[in-house]
């Protein structure tokens, strides 16, 4: 399907959905549908729970109330490699890459359940060229630049072909030409059909490829609209300058 | 007081933070501003010392502390409260205080409870309290208590409005500026909350992708528009 | 990736020098030092082991002597009690079975009970020291099974390894333990290679995150676990065939620690690392053993501290990768069996 | 009857009480410092050695034993500096390099001194009710084992070093900070985990054999009870060495010392699986359960 709107029916929905840890309420009764198709932001300010919400899509902790159901199935119960196996993938905010194994060895690792073993080396080499890490299959993955770890930590995320993306922070550390550049994957990727949902803080790099707005504050679903919208929401500057 | 010259650090083969200079003066009150995810964190902890430079030098009322680890720059008297507030969740109110007695420990002098209690005083009651049990706002007092215990000549205050109500985070600009006053205490802060930016500063530097990108001087920072610019979405 | 020469590694060429070695050397000696060589091969089968729980897996385990005892034992057990042609055979893969269900069972309490890390390595040897003291204590003669007598510290007889009704001697057990040694770490090679490797390789950096990618990853953990463990039994029915008697004192805490000391100082990434040099210290272990057993201990104990602190990935693996880097001009092999290369140091953060 | 429920409470005292010796000072440094020491049991081994070669060269026999622990100590402080602090943040290489340290001791040991000496006799002799005979030594060191937790308690509450302790264990960087010297801390608390060692070693040289593996013979039981008890050292270990003291007492009572071995270890596997954080695990998170109140970020 074609990248844009968002037409598609519901892929991921969270109902309802409550994380406490201890006597801090981090997400609280949060609901929210991603569609198929879509490139939606996820935005607000520190401590809003955004990474929390990533963390329970993917099953890292579970929720203390809510449901959560993907692609129409119930995955509460799920493991996290279970959920991976169905289309789930994530790009981490600590980069979740291993730095002591190659490059072409960690994309291996990452596309070893979705890939055959015959165009194993040819899937690897087609993925490294999209996210610009052509002909670096050897090079140890500790000595690459920041810029390109993500964007490797974005290739294998990818290797699984994902139904939902997960990025967390991908422009993290990035200079300007280099969040140019991601944005710009991000953008590819989304037509291509991949329905990705982003967490960034980078307001020019929401800008540029954000279709859909969903603004976070105190753990629960603040204001969501397109990127005019929230640009023109009141609210949302309120609480980003801390007046709320 | 604090001279920061050409500061390069970041984790791993990352440089959070390139080439930044600053210099404090004695007394003053200077914020560091810039939106999520610039560098403003990872520049406070080279600054005390979690984490080492990769360039540049740090020197405190004219001594070189660009190698020191972090613990000889608190004896040296700096006081850091760091971003969501570092309080030890399983000791009490009154344990977290004496935590900070190490703090301008070359100086020495009496450390007494009674200092963070002075402008605190809501922690008295609390003090045989479990800290992780306390509230946000009084969490945030804790950790600024804390470090008053040691008497820093310099405060380093990582986002001090974190998570709190804004008539707290009123209180809490009103306190420091208060500690500056009567205690002399130099205080240089990381912020984003643009109230608290605009009731404690004096002047200000603007952070983005790692670099200074602006200083700020007293009419600037306590105009919203000019700051609404560097802040916002 | 690059294809070309692959197989030409100073790991791959040790190992054919090695093999070759192995081939030609029963024919150049007397029969003691053929069968002492067998002797040191089925201890090499515990370092083989080691290398893969630890070297592959991230997982440090004392327990692979518990199950070398497990092996032997039930390997003597079962031969005593079931006499007849093919019944060391048999025996053999009882006392390898043995292993493996006790391993896969303690494997599943640690890992799906969320015990990673130093715990493991506490829990294992615990169960080990335990082991012994439990054998140590069925000298009485209550304690037999059918025909086989536990005979705790006096040790149980062991019946040895047969084709036919004839016990192997010689040669002929040489050139089997040969076979054991070199299938077992052949297939450990392969394995290493497969997704399943892979993904081991994976989990011992970062177990959160593999699990994104779709492994099963505390299932992994007791799957390697378990072979490990069933490696670490054959081992156990060698060495007690080999001998035809084992007792407690091959689950001690002496016991526990060479095979760890031999993989720390070869190299506990590289199987053929650990498998060469555990062949060699032994060797040298004997050499001394007749004049002064405890030095040699000392002494490998220095080594194997001086390993981990100043070389960790092991002496021999370092030379590996030295020769690699200066003879065969390519980048270091261990990383995953894959060709990689550490030079980029000219490009820099943007 | 009532010499049975004696009997029983004997025999669940003397497990309680080597089972805490034992593990008290494994307990302590890898409640602070997330290290195995794996020399644990070289360690008390050493503290027997130096407390039995004092005491037979005419020094009393307390003050032998606190000679041993001082002894361990100050090795342990060397250890530290030499090899643990080179291996922060390679958990499983301390592990292997403790355990190298404890085989070079072990087998130093023999070198040195043969595979034997001479130990010392029991102290304070025994007593009986009904037809059983008792020793008093025994009892002596339940109460040492409550005298040392109390007093262990008081360094870690009441003390400057255990204030800056517990809070280094909670966030050593936020310590750091602070102005603590976190590295010394990490010395300071191996060498007093060794010198724990190397007291228990030195209370139960008169009960035992001394030889150069000596400290085998305690392993299995520090090892146990600091898996069962958990990273809390003045909590977890005193609770793990009662519960797992009444099962080896209640076993071995009624078949022998092995099967209580087993039973300690059955128990500890079962645990484990439930509480993989052991009962200082569980201890914390009941701690930290909800309140309702809800806190700011």
């Amino acid at each position: 399907m074609a990248g844009g709107g968002g037409g598609g029916g519901p892929l991921l929905v969270l109902d309802d959905v409550s994380k406490r840890f201890g006597g801090l309420l981090a997400v609280s009764h949060l609901t929210l549908t991603v569609r198929r198709g879509e490139l939606r932001c996820l935005i607000g300010p520190n401590g809003a729970g955004k990474s929390t919400v990533f963390k329970l899509i993917m099953g890292f902790e579970r929720p203390s109330g809510g449901a959560i159901t993907f692609d129409g199935t119930s995955i509460d119960r799920w493991p996290t490699w279970r959920r991976a196996r169905q289309g789930l993938s994530i790009k981490m905010q600590i980069p979740g890459i291993y730095p002591e194994l190659s490059v072409a060895a960690n994309m291996r690792v990452a596309a070893q359940y979705h890939v055959r073993g015959g165009q194993m080396e040819e899937a690897i080499g087609r993925l490294l060229a999209r996210v610009g890490l052509a002909g670096l299959g050897h090079v140890l993955t500790k000595n690459l630049s920041h810029g390109e770890q993500q964007w490797l930590e974005i290739g294998m995320a990818l290797s699984v072909n994902p139904k939902l993306l997960l990025l967390d922070e991908p422009t993290a550390g990035m200079g300007p030409g280099e969040t140019g550049a991601t944005a710009q994957l991000i953008e590819s990727l989304n037509a291509d059909g991949v329905t990705i949902l982003v967490i960034e803080h980078d307001m020019t790099f929401v800008r540029q490829i954000a279709r859909t707005v969903t603004v976070m504050h105190l753990g629960q679903v603040f204001a969501e609209g397109t990127i005019a919208e929230i640009e023109a929401h009141p609210g949302v500057t309120d609480i980003y300058l801390g007046k709320t | 007081m604090l001279d920061v010259s050409h500061v390069t650090a970041g984790y791993g083969r990352t440089m959070i933070v390139r080439d930044v200079s600053l210099a404090i003066q004695p007394g003053e009150i200077v914020a560091i501003i810039g939106r999520n995810g610039v560098g403003k964190t990872t520049l406070m902890k080279a600054i005390i010392g979690l984490l080492p430079l990769v360039q540049g030098t740090i020197s405190l009322a004219g001594a070189a502390i660009t190698a020191a680890p972090a613990n000889d720059r608190a004896q040296r008297g700096i006081g850091y409260v760091p971003q969501g507030r570092g309080i030890f969740p399983g000791l009490t109110v009154e344990e977290n205080l004496e935590m900070g007695t190490l703090i301008n420990a070359r100086v020495g002098g009496e450390r007494r409870h009674d200092v963070a209690f002075q402008y605190f005083p809501h922690l008295a009651e609390r003090r045989r309290q479990r800290a992780g049990t306390l509230s946000g706002g009084e969490q945030a007092m804790l950790a600024i208590g804390r470090v008053l215990i040691g008497r820093p000549t310099l405060m380093l205050l990582d986002e001090p409005s974190e998570g709190l109500q804004p008539n707290l985070v009123q209180q809490i600009g009103d306190d420091i500026k208060r500690i500056n006053a009567e205690l002399g205490t130099t205080v240089l802060f990381v912020e984003q909350n643009i109230e608290l930016v605009m009731n404690l500063s004096q002047r200000g530097y603007v952070i983005d992708k790692g670099q200074v990108s602006a200083t700020l001087s007293v009419a600037e920072v306590t105009n919203q528009d000019a700051l609404i610019r560097h802040l916002t979405v | 990736m690059r294809r070309g020469g692959w197989l030409l590694s100073a790991e791959n060429v040790a190992f054919v020098v090695f093999l070759s070695f192995l081939l030609v050397y029963p024919l150049t000696t007397d029969e003691f030092s053929v069968l002492n060589t067998a002797y040191f091969m089925a201890i090499s089968l515990m370092a083989l082991s080691l290398a893969l729980i630890w070297g592959k897996a991230g997982i440090l385990s004392f327990g692979q002597t518990a199950f070398f005892g497990i092996g032997g034992y039930l390997y003597g057990i079962y031969t005593l009690n079931v006499l007849g042609s093919g019944a060391t055979w048999i025996g053999i893969l009882a006392g390898v079975v043995a292993g493996a269900i006790v391993a896969a069972t303690l494997g599943y309490f640690m890992f799906y009970g969320g015990v990673n890390d130093v715990f493991v390595g506490l829990t294992t040897l615990a169960l080990t020291l335990v082991l012994q003291t439990f054998m140590a204590q069925t000298a009485g003669s209550e304690w037999t099974v059918g025909e086989a007598r536990l005979n705790g510290y006096n040790g149980m007889y062991v019946p040895q390894i047969s084709v036919g009704d004839a016990p192997l001697y010689g040669k002929p057990l040489y050139f089997l333990y040969l076979a054991f040694l070199i299938g077992v770490y052949l297939l450990l090679r392969w394995l290493s290679g497969t997704r399943w490797g892979y993904g081991l390789l994976a989990l011992q950096e970062n177990r959160p995150r593999t699990e994104t990618f779709g492994y099963n990853v505390r299932l992994m953990q007791v799957q390697v676990f378990c072979l490990a463990g069933a490696v670490a039994a054959l081992s156990g029915v060698l060495y007690a065939s080999w001998g035809s008697y084992i007792d407690p004192s091959s689950m001690g805490i002496t016991a526990a620690i060479t095979p760890v000391i031999y993989v720390a100082i070869g190299g506990r990434r590289s199987l053929t690392a650990a498998m060469i040099s555990s062949m060699i210290l032994l060797k040298v272990s004997q050499s001394l053993a007749s004049s002064a057993p405890q030095y040699a201990l000392v002494i490998f104990g220095l080594l194997a501290l001086l390993a981990v602190l100043f070389v960790p990935e092991g002496f021999m693996v370092a030379v590996f990768n030295a020769l690699d880097r200066w003879v065969f001009r390519r980048p270091p092999a261990n990383h995953g069996g894959e060709t990689n290369d550490a030079t980029p140091g000219t490009r820099q953060v943007s | 009857m009532l010499d049975g429920v004696f009997n029983a409470l004997y025999q669940f005292q003397v497990s309680f009480s080597f089972l805490l010796l034992s593990a008290i000072g494994l307990a302590v440094i890898f409640g602070m410092m997330g290290v195995i020491n794996l020399a644990h049991g070289e360690f008390m081994m050493l503290g027997a050695y130096i407390t039995t070669i004092v005491a037979t060269a005419g020094v009393p026999v307390p003050l032998a034993m606190l000679l041993g622990a001082l002894g361990v100590g100050l090795f342990g402080a060397i250890v530290e500096i030499l090899v643990v602090r080179r291996l922060y943040g390679r958990l499983l290489d301390s592990v292997a390099a403790t355990w190298a340290v404890g085989l070079i001791l072990s087998q130093g040991m023999l070198i040195l001194t043969g595979p034997s000496m001479q130990g010392i006799s029991s102290p304070f002799g025994s007593f009986s009710v009904g037809a059983t005979s008792y020793s008093w030594y025994r009892v002596v060191l339940g109460v040492i084992a409550l005298v040392l937790l109390g007093s262990l308690y008081l360094v870690f509450m009441k003390t400057r070093y255990g204030l800056r302790a517990r809070a280094t264990i909670q966030n050593p960087a936020i310590a750091q900070a602070l102005g603590v010297d976190t590295a010394r801390m990490y010395t300071i608390t191996f060498a007093l985990g060794s010198a724990l060692a190397g007291l228990a070693g030195g209370l139960f040289a008169p009960t035992a054999t001394i030889v150069p593996f000596f400290g085998t013979n305690y392993i299995v039981e520090a090892f146990v009870t600091v898996i069962v008890g958990g990273a809390n050292a003045l909590v977890g270990t005193p609770i793990a060495a009662m519960l797992l003291g009444a099962v080896n007492a209640a076993l071995g009572t009624e078949f022998g010392l092995y099967i209580g071995r087993v039973g300690l270890l059955l128990t500890t596997i079962l645990i484990i699986r439930v509480l993989p954080d052991g009962i200082s695990g569980l201890l914390d998170r009941w701690r930290m359960r909800p309140t309702g109140t809800r806190s700011g970020k």
